[in-house]
C-alpha cells in the first residue's frame, strides 16, 4: 500500500505542468476559471494546441495518434489540465466515437475518421437521447431505411451538446422496427450539412445556448457511413458509454472549485469575519473538502484497479454519483458565498470581464448561472438515479 | 384553533390567482421578468386595482388588511404565478411608513397602494453579507437637512423606483446596531447614481451610489440613530413575504413534477411508479407541509409585541424555506431531467426563484444563526 | 387563521396540568423523564389513576366510558401528559381493541370486554405480526379451525409488545386458507392462560425485554370470542390500525426531549463552554428545534381538519414519518452530548438512580439505551418506508 | 501509486480473520464481551501468539510491523469480528512506550506483545469532552518521585489493566496544552480506586479514582509537562485504529443487510427487489468506499512528520467515519426492520459498536471542529 506516485510518474507531472504553463493561453484558463462560457475559437485552439503535442487522443492506442498513456497518466494530466484552468475537452470525437471506430470501425472509416478527429477537421456531436427517452437510451424511435446506397433517416435528436459548432453528428437509428427494443439498432455517421438535417438551440435556465434538437427530414446517408453491422448498433452504443471512465469523478475540477472557493471564502466577509470562520459556512466547506479528499482516494483506487488489469465497470457509477455531488456542492457554495450578489446577471459577464466593473465581487459574475448550468451534472451522462440503479444490480446482485 | 383564512382573504387569493393565471402567465411573466424594466407597470396598476397592495396594509392607514396572514396569502398567490412586480419593496418600505412615518410622510402610501409609485429599499451594502447592523452609508446632519454618502447593494428595482428608504449611519461604528437612521429619498434625487442590471430570475436590480444627495429635514423616518428597530420591522415583513413567496413557489414546483412523474414513461412504465423516485417525492411532500407550517408560524408571529419571540418565528420560517426551497428546485429539476433545465419548461424559472430568494434578506445559514443567537437570550 | 387555542380548551389545558401536578406520582414520572424503564406496577398505577378520573379511555364515545373529548382535547391531554412525564398508555386494549369492539364486536363482547379493559383487569397484547412478514401484515400464516364450539389455533406471532404483562391477546387467524391474502382473515381474541399459548421473549439490543414471541399449538378458542364476522378479519385489522392516529406524531415526547435535551447542553461542557454554545452542537439544536415548531403547527392542522369533520387518512403518514424523525434526532443529540459517558451500561440504571451515584452526567445512565430503543419508532406502526408508500399512492397518485 | 497490501500484511488479515471466524464467533464474543470481565484473558493470549500484537510496534521495538497500515489491517480484522480485547489500550500505551520511553520503560513491550498484561489510557476526566488538553489530575513531585491524584473518566478495561498511562497536570491552567505529563501507573497502585462497569457494546470501562498514588520518579514517560504531543501521538494511533475497526464492521453491517434484503421477501419478492431500499443500499456502498478511502488517508498519514497534515487526516478519518458508521448503524437496523433489533442478530451487536466508536476519542462534530482549526494554521 503507497499512496504516492512513481517518481516516473511525478516526472510526467511535472512535464505536463511544464506544458500547460507553457502552452496553455492565459486568455483561456482565465475564462474557465472564472467560470465563463468558451467560443468555439477557444475550444479549437486548444485542440490545436493538445493535438501540436500529440496529447489530444490521449487514450487512444499508439498507432492511431495516442500518446500511449495508461490510467495513472491519464487521470495525472485530467487532474493538471483542471487545476490549471485548461478547457474540458469536447468528447463527442475523440473519446466517444473515435474508440468505437477503433473497436468496430473498418479499415477505410478508420483512415479517413480518425485523422480528422485529430487535425479537428470534423466537430463531431452525439445523436444519442430522444425526446420522450432520457435515460432510456434503447428506445430510438428515429428511422434509418436503407435505399439503395443510402439511409433515409427521418426522426429527431435532443440534447445535442454544442451541436451548433458541429459537421458531423454520430446517431442512433432504428434500422429494423420489428426487433425487440435493443436490437435493430443501428450506428450511423451523418454530416449536418446534408440536406434535411436542422439543428435548433435549446436554452437553459441559465439563458445558455449550449444543447440543441436535431431534427432529420429524409436525409440521405451513404452506407459507408454505417459504422460495423446493420441492427447490431445498440453493442457499440454500450461500448461507448462504458468505455474511459476513469476521469468521471472529475477530481480535478472539484479541486479547482474547492481553491477557487477558499479563496473566496478568504475574501467575502460576514459579521466582520472571513466567511471561512463563520461557523456554518466553514463546516459546509469542511464537510465537502473531507468528502473530496476521500474522494481521491476512491478515484485512485478504482484506477490502480484499471492499471493493474481490472475493469472499472460498476464502480464508475460510484464516481460519478459522488463525483457529481461534490461538484455540485462546491458550486452551491460558491453561490452561497456570494450572498445577495448571486442575484445580479449580467449577460456580457458570462463570457468575459474586460467590459465593465464587476457588480458585486467578480466571483459573483457567473456563481449562480454555473450552480444552475451544473445541475446537469447529476441528470446527463446517465442521470445518477440510473447510476444507482446500476450499482444495485452489478455490485449489490439486488 | 382555526387553520381556515376568513372569507375576505380567500376571496383576496381566488381574485389574485385568476387575475395571475389569466393575464400573467409564463410567457407573458417571462417577457416582462427578463425585459427591460423587470416588470410592467401596466399590470402593476391592475394589481394595485385588485387591492393586492392595499392588502398590505392596515385600515388606519388606507388599506384593507396588513395583518400578517393577509401579507401571508397575497405572496403565496404572487409566488404561485412567479409574479415580478414591486411588491416587496413597497411592502417594506410601506410598512416602515405606517409604524414610523409622519401624516406628511404617510402621503406616499397612497401612491404606493395606488401602484403608481415603485418604492425600493436601499440598505444592503457591498460588504454587509446579510448584516442587517452593518451600514457604512453616511448621513450627515447640515442646514438643508441631510446629506447622504455611500453605496447600496442589490437594491430591487432600485433603477426603476421613485421612492427610497436609505438606510445610513449618523452615529457609531460600522457595524452598530445604535446610530442607524432611515431616508426617504426620491430615485430621481442629484447625486443619486444608479446601475441596473437584471436578476437571475427575472425582475431587475440596481447598484445604487449616493454622493452627497441632499434631502430635508422631513426625510428621516422615525427617530435619528434609532433606525434599526424599524428596518428590522420593515425587513420582517419582507421575511415574511418571501417565505410565503417561497411557499407559492414551491407548490407549483411541486405539483409540475408530479405531473411529469405521473405522464412520462421510461422503460414502458410512469416514471412516477418507480419507487426511488416515489420515497423522494414523499419527502419533498413532507418537507413542503413543513415549509408551510413554518410560514403560518411566520405570519401569526409578525404581529406578535415579544421581539425575541416573532424575530425567532421569522428566522426559523426564513431557514426554513432556504432550506427547502433549495431542496424543493434541486429535487424538481433532477426528476424532470433534461427537460427541467430548459428555459422553455416554466418549472426551470420557479427553481430559479426558489434558489434565489434564499439570497434574499438573509439565507438559511444566516437565519439559523441568528435563531440561535436570539435563544441566546431567551 | 388563528393558532390560538380557545379560552375554553386553555380552561381545559389547566384542568389538565392541575390533574397532573397532584395525581401523577413522582415516582412514576421521574422514571419517565430519565427515560428509565416502567415496571407493570407503574403502569398499572397510572392505569387506575386515570381511569378513576374517567380519562382512561379518552377517545371512546361516552356511552362506553369516554368522556366525550374532540381531536383537540386528545391532543392538549396527550401533549400536556407527555410534558408531564406520564407515561405513554399501553394501547393495545383501549386504543386498538375497543374502538374495534365498539364498531364490530357484538352485544355481549362489547359490555363483557369494555368494562374490563376500563378496570384493567385483562391486560391485552396484539397477535399481529408473524415471523417473516414484517409490514406486510396481510400475509396471516396462524390457523384457525373450526371444531365444534371451538376454534383450534395454531401458529406464531412475533413482536408482541408487553406480552409478559398480558393475560389476553386479539388475534389475526386464518380461516380459509383458499382465499386470496387479505381475505380468510378473522379477528379472534385469545386468552393467554389457555393451554398451547407459550410465550418467549425477545430481547433487543438494549437488552431490554420488551417484546415477545408468541406461540399457538393446538389452542382452543370459543366461537364466542370471534369479533365481526369470520373471514372479515382484515376490514377489522384495517380499520384498527388507521384509527386514531392525531397523536401519531409525538409532539409531546418531542417537546419534552427538547426540554431535556437543552438543560444537558447547558450543563455539559466542551473547550470550556456549554455544549449549546458548540457551534456544530448548537446548530443541531437548532435545526431540530425549528423542525419540531414547523411539526406541531402541521400537526394541529390535520387535527383541526379532524376536529372540522376531515379524515387524517394519510396525513397521518407525514406525521409519523417526521414524527418519528424528530424524536430519533433528540434521542441522538441526547446521546451525543454525554460524550464519552454514553458508552457506560450500568442495568439498574435503567430502573432507577437510586442504588449508587451515577457514571458521569445522570443522564447519561440511559441515553444509549433509548437511542438504540427508540430507533424502533420509525420501523413498527407501519414503518416509514411503508407510510412513504402511502403517501405515494395515497397523497400523490403515483 | 499501490493499493495492494504487502504479502506479510495479507498474511496477517487472512490469520486473524481465520482465528476470529473459528475461535471468537458471535456467541462466544457476546458471552465475553457482556461478561465479568469483558473480554477473554485466554482469547488475548492467543491473538498475542498469532502475532497480533506485535504486528502493531516496530521491529526495533520487539515487534514486526507498526506502520499505518499494519494497524489499519489488524484493526479492521478485528472490527470485522467484533474483537473485545484490549487492543486499543495496548496500542496507544505501546506507541506511547515506543516514542519515548527509556529502556526500563520499554521492558513492558515485550508483555504487552505477549498477552500478558493488559494495558489502558487512562485521559479521559468527567469534564473533557474529547478535549484532549483538558487535565485536572495533578501529580507533584516530591522526594520518591510523584504523588497523584484525580479523576479518570471511562477507562478502557481500566478495571482489569494491570498497566495505566495516566495523564496529570504538572503546571499550567486546567486546559492549557503546556504541562501535561504522563505517567506509568500500575493497575495495582496503593490509592487507586476503581469503579468498572460494562459497556453498551460490550467489554468493559471504568471510573478510576487516584488519592495520592505514589509512583516513582521513572514513572514519568517522557519530559515533564511536554507530554501533549506525545498523548496526541498515541491517541493518533487510537483514533485510526478505531476508524479501522469501524471500517471492518460496517463491512459486515452491509453484508448482512444486502443478504437479508436479497433473501427476506415481503408483498411476494425479495425486499431488495424495492428500488427506493436498492437505492439506499446503494448509497451505503458509496459512503463504505469513501470510508474505506479515509482510513487509507489516515493510515498513510500517521507515519508524516508533518503534524498539521497528519492530525487533519486523522480528524477528518474519524469524522468521516464516525458519520458514516452511525448512518450504516441507523440503515442497517432499519432495513433489517424489527430483526435488526434484536440482540440474537448479530448485526444489532455491529450497530451499537458503530455507533459507539463515535463516542470514543472524540465523535464527527469534534473531529469536524479539530479538521476545521487545524486548517487554520495552514
Amino acid at each position: 500500500m503507497d499512496l504516492h506516485f512513481t517518481p516516473d510518474e511525478e516526472a510526467f507531472r511535472t512535464e505536463v505542468q511544464t506544458f500547460l504553463q507553457e502552452k496553455l493561453p492565459a486568455r483561456i484558463s482565465h475564462k474557465v476559471k472564472a467560470g465563463q462560457r468558451l467560443s468555439k475559437q477557444d475550444q479549437d485552439d486548444w485542440h490545436a494546441i493538445l493535438n501540436a503535442r500529440g496529447w489530444y487522443a490521449n487514450h487512444w492506442p499508439v498507432q492511431y495518434g495516442g500518446p500511449g498513456w495508461g490510467a495513472v497518466q491519464k487521470f495525472i494530466f485530467d487532474t493538471e489540465c483542471a487545476l490549471a484552468g485548461g478547457p474540458r475537452i469536447v468528447p463527442f470525437g475523440v473519446n466517444m466515437l473515435g474508440p468505437v471506430l477503433i473497436k468496430f470501425g473498418n479499415a477505410a472509416q478508420k483512415s479517413y475518421w480518425l485523422p480528422r478527429i485529430l487535425s479537428g477537421e470534423d466537430w463531431w456531436c452525439q445523436g444519442y437521447s430522444e425526446p420522450g427517452a432520457g435515460s432510456d437510451l434503447a428506445s430510438v424511435k428515429t428511422t434509418a431505411v436503407r435505399q439503395g446506397g443510402h439511409y433515409i433517416v427521418n426522426g429527431q435528436k435532443t440534447w445535442t451538446t454544442q451541436g451548433q459548432h458541429a459537421n458531423m453528428i454520430f446517431c442512433l437509428v432504428r434500422t429494423n422496427r420489428e426487433a425487440r427494443a435493443q436490437e435493430g439498432i443501428s450506428f450511423l455517421l451523418v454530416d449536418m450539412n446534408t440536406p434535411g438535417v436542422e439543428l435548433r438551440p435549446i436554452r437553459t435556465l441559465d439563458g445558455d445556448h449550449e444543447v440543441n434538437e436535431v431534427f432529420f427530414t429524409d436525409v440521405k446517408v451513404p452506407v459507408e457511413n454505417l459504422v460495423g453491422e446493420e441492427n447490431k448498433g445498440w453493442t457499440y452504443a454500450k461500448y461507448l458509454l462504458t468505455y474511459e471512465r476513469t476521469g468521471i469523478a472529475g477530481v480535478g475540477f472539484s479541486v479547482a472549485a474547492l481553491e477557487k472557493l477558499k479563496v473566496i471564502a478568504a475574501k467575502v466577509h460576514k459579521n466582520g469575519k472571513p466567511l471561512a470562520q463563520d461557523p456554518q459556512f466553514a463546516a459546509r466547506m469542511a464537510k465537502v473538502e473531507i468528502d473530496l479528499e476521500n474522494m481521491k482516494t476512491t478515484n485512485l483506487r478504482v484506477i490502480a484497479a484499471v492499471a493493474g488489469g481490472g475493469v472499472p465497470g460498476a464502480e464508475s457509477s460510484m464516481l460519478k454519483i459522488r463525483g457529481t455531488e461534490i461538484r455540485q456542492e462546491l458550486l452551491s457554495l460558491i453561490r452561497r458565498a456570494m450572498g445577495p450578489y448571486a442575484l445580479p446577471f449580467v449577460e456580457e459577464a458570462q463570457y468575459t470581464d474586460d467590459s465593465a466593473t464587476p457588480v458585486g465581487p467578480k466571483e459573483a459574475a457567473t456563481a449562480a448561472a454555473n450552480y444552475f448550468n451544473y445541475r446537469k451534472l447529476s441528470i446527463f451522462g446517465g442521470s445518477n438515479e440510473i447510476q444507482k440503479n446500476i450499482i444495485a444490480k452489478m455490485i449489490l446482485g439486488l | 384553533m382555526n387553520f381556515e383564512h376568513t372569507e375576505d382573504r380567500r376571496m383576496l387569493a381566488d381574485t389574485l390567482h385568476r387575475f395571475v393565471t389569466e393575464q400573467y402567465g409564463i410567457e407573458t411573466r417571462n417577457t416582462v421578468a427578463y425585459g427591460e424594466t423587470g416588470h410592467s407597470p401596466a399590470l402593476w396598476q391592475q394589481f394595485a386595482e385588485l387591492g393586492a397592495i392595499g392588502a398590505l396594509f392596515p385600515e388606519a392607514d388606507g388599506g384593507f388588511g396588513g395583518a400578517g396572514f393577509d401579507i401571508a396569502v397575497v405572496f403565496e398567490a404572487l409566488g404561485q404565478g412567479l409574479v415580478v412586480e414591486p411588491f416587496l419593496g413597497a411592502l417594506m418600505v410601506g410598512q416602515a411608513l405606517v409604524a414610523a412615518g409622519t401624516a406628511a410622510q404617510k402621503a406616499h402610501l397612497a401612491s404606493l397602494m395606488g401602484g403608481s409609485t415603485v418604492a425600493a429599499l436601499a440598505h444592503d451594502e457591498p460588504g454587509s453579507h446579510y448584516q442587517l447592523a452593518y451600514v457604512t452609508t453616511q448621513a450627515i446632519a447640515n442646514d438643508k437637512g441631510w446629506l447622504l454618502t455611500g453605496q447600496k447593494a442589490v437594491v430591487l428595482f432600485g433603477d426603476q423606483a421613485d421612492l427610497l428608504l436609505v438606510s445610513a449611519r449618523t452615529s457609531g461604528a460600522v457595524d452598530s446596531e445604535a446610530g442607524i437612521s432611515l431616508f426617504l429619498v426620491p430615485g430621481n434625487a442629484v447625486g443619486l447614481a444608479c446601475r441596473g442590471y437584471g436578476r437571475m430570475d427575472g425582475g431587475r436590480a440596481a447598484e445604487i451610489t449616493l454622493s452627497n444627495v441632499q434631502v430635508g429635514a422631513d426625510a428621516l423616518l422615525g427617530a435619528p440613530n434609532q433606525g434599526m428597530a424599524l428596518l428590522e420591522r420593515a425587513v420582517g415583513y419582507g421575511i415574511l413575504a418571501l417565505c410565503a413567496e417561497a411557499l407559492g413557489a414551491m407548490d407549483v414546483a411541486k405539483k409540475s413534477t408530479l405531473e411529469y412523474l405521473q405522464t412520462r414513461k421510461q422503460f414502458g412504465k410512469p416514471i412516477g411508479s418507480f419507487q426511488a423516485l416515489q420515497h423522494r417525492m414523499a419527502d419533498v411532500l413532507i418537507e413542503v407541509e413543513q415549509a408551510r407550517s413554518a410560514v403560518i408560524n411566520a405570519a401569526a408571529a409578525i404581529d406578535e409585541d415579544d421581539r425575541i419571540q416573532r424575530e425567532r418565528a421569522l428566522s426559523a420560517a426564513k431557514y426554513t424555506l432556504g432550506r427547502i426551497g433549495t431542496l424543493v428546485a434541486q429535487e424538481s429539476i433532477q426528476l424532470h431531467g433534461g427537460i427541467g433545465m430548459t428555459w422553455e419548461l416554466p418549472l426551470s424559472h420557479y427553481a430559479k426563484r426558489l434558489v434565489m430568494i434564499d439570497h434574499q434578506l438573509g439565507d438559511e445559514d444566516h437565519h439559523l444563526a441568528r435563531f440561535m443567537a436570539l435563544g441566546q437570550s431567551l
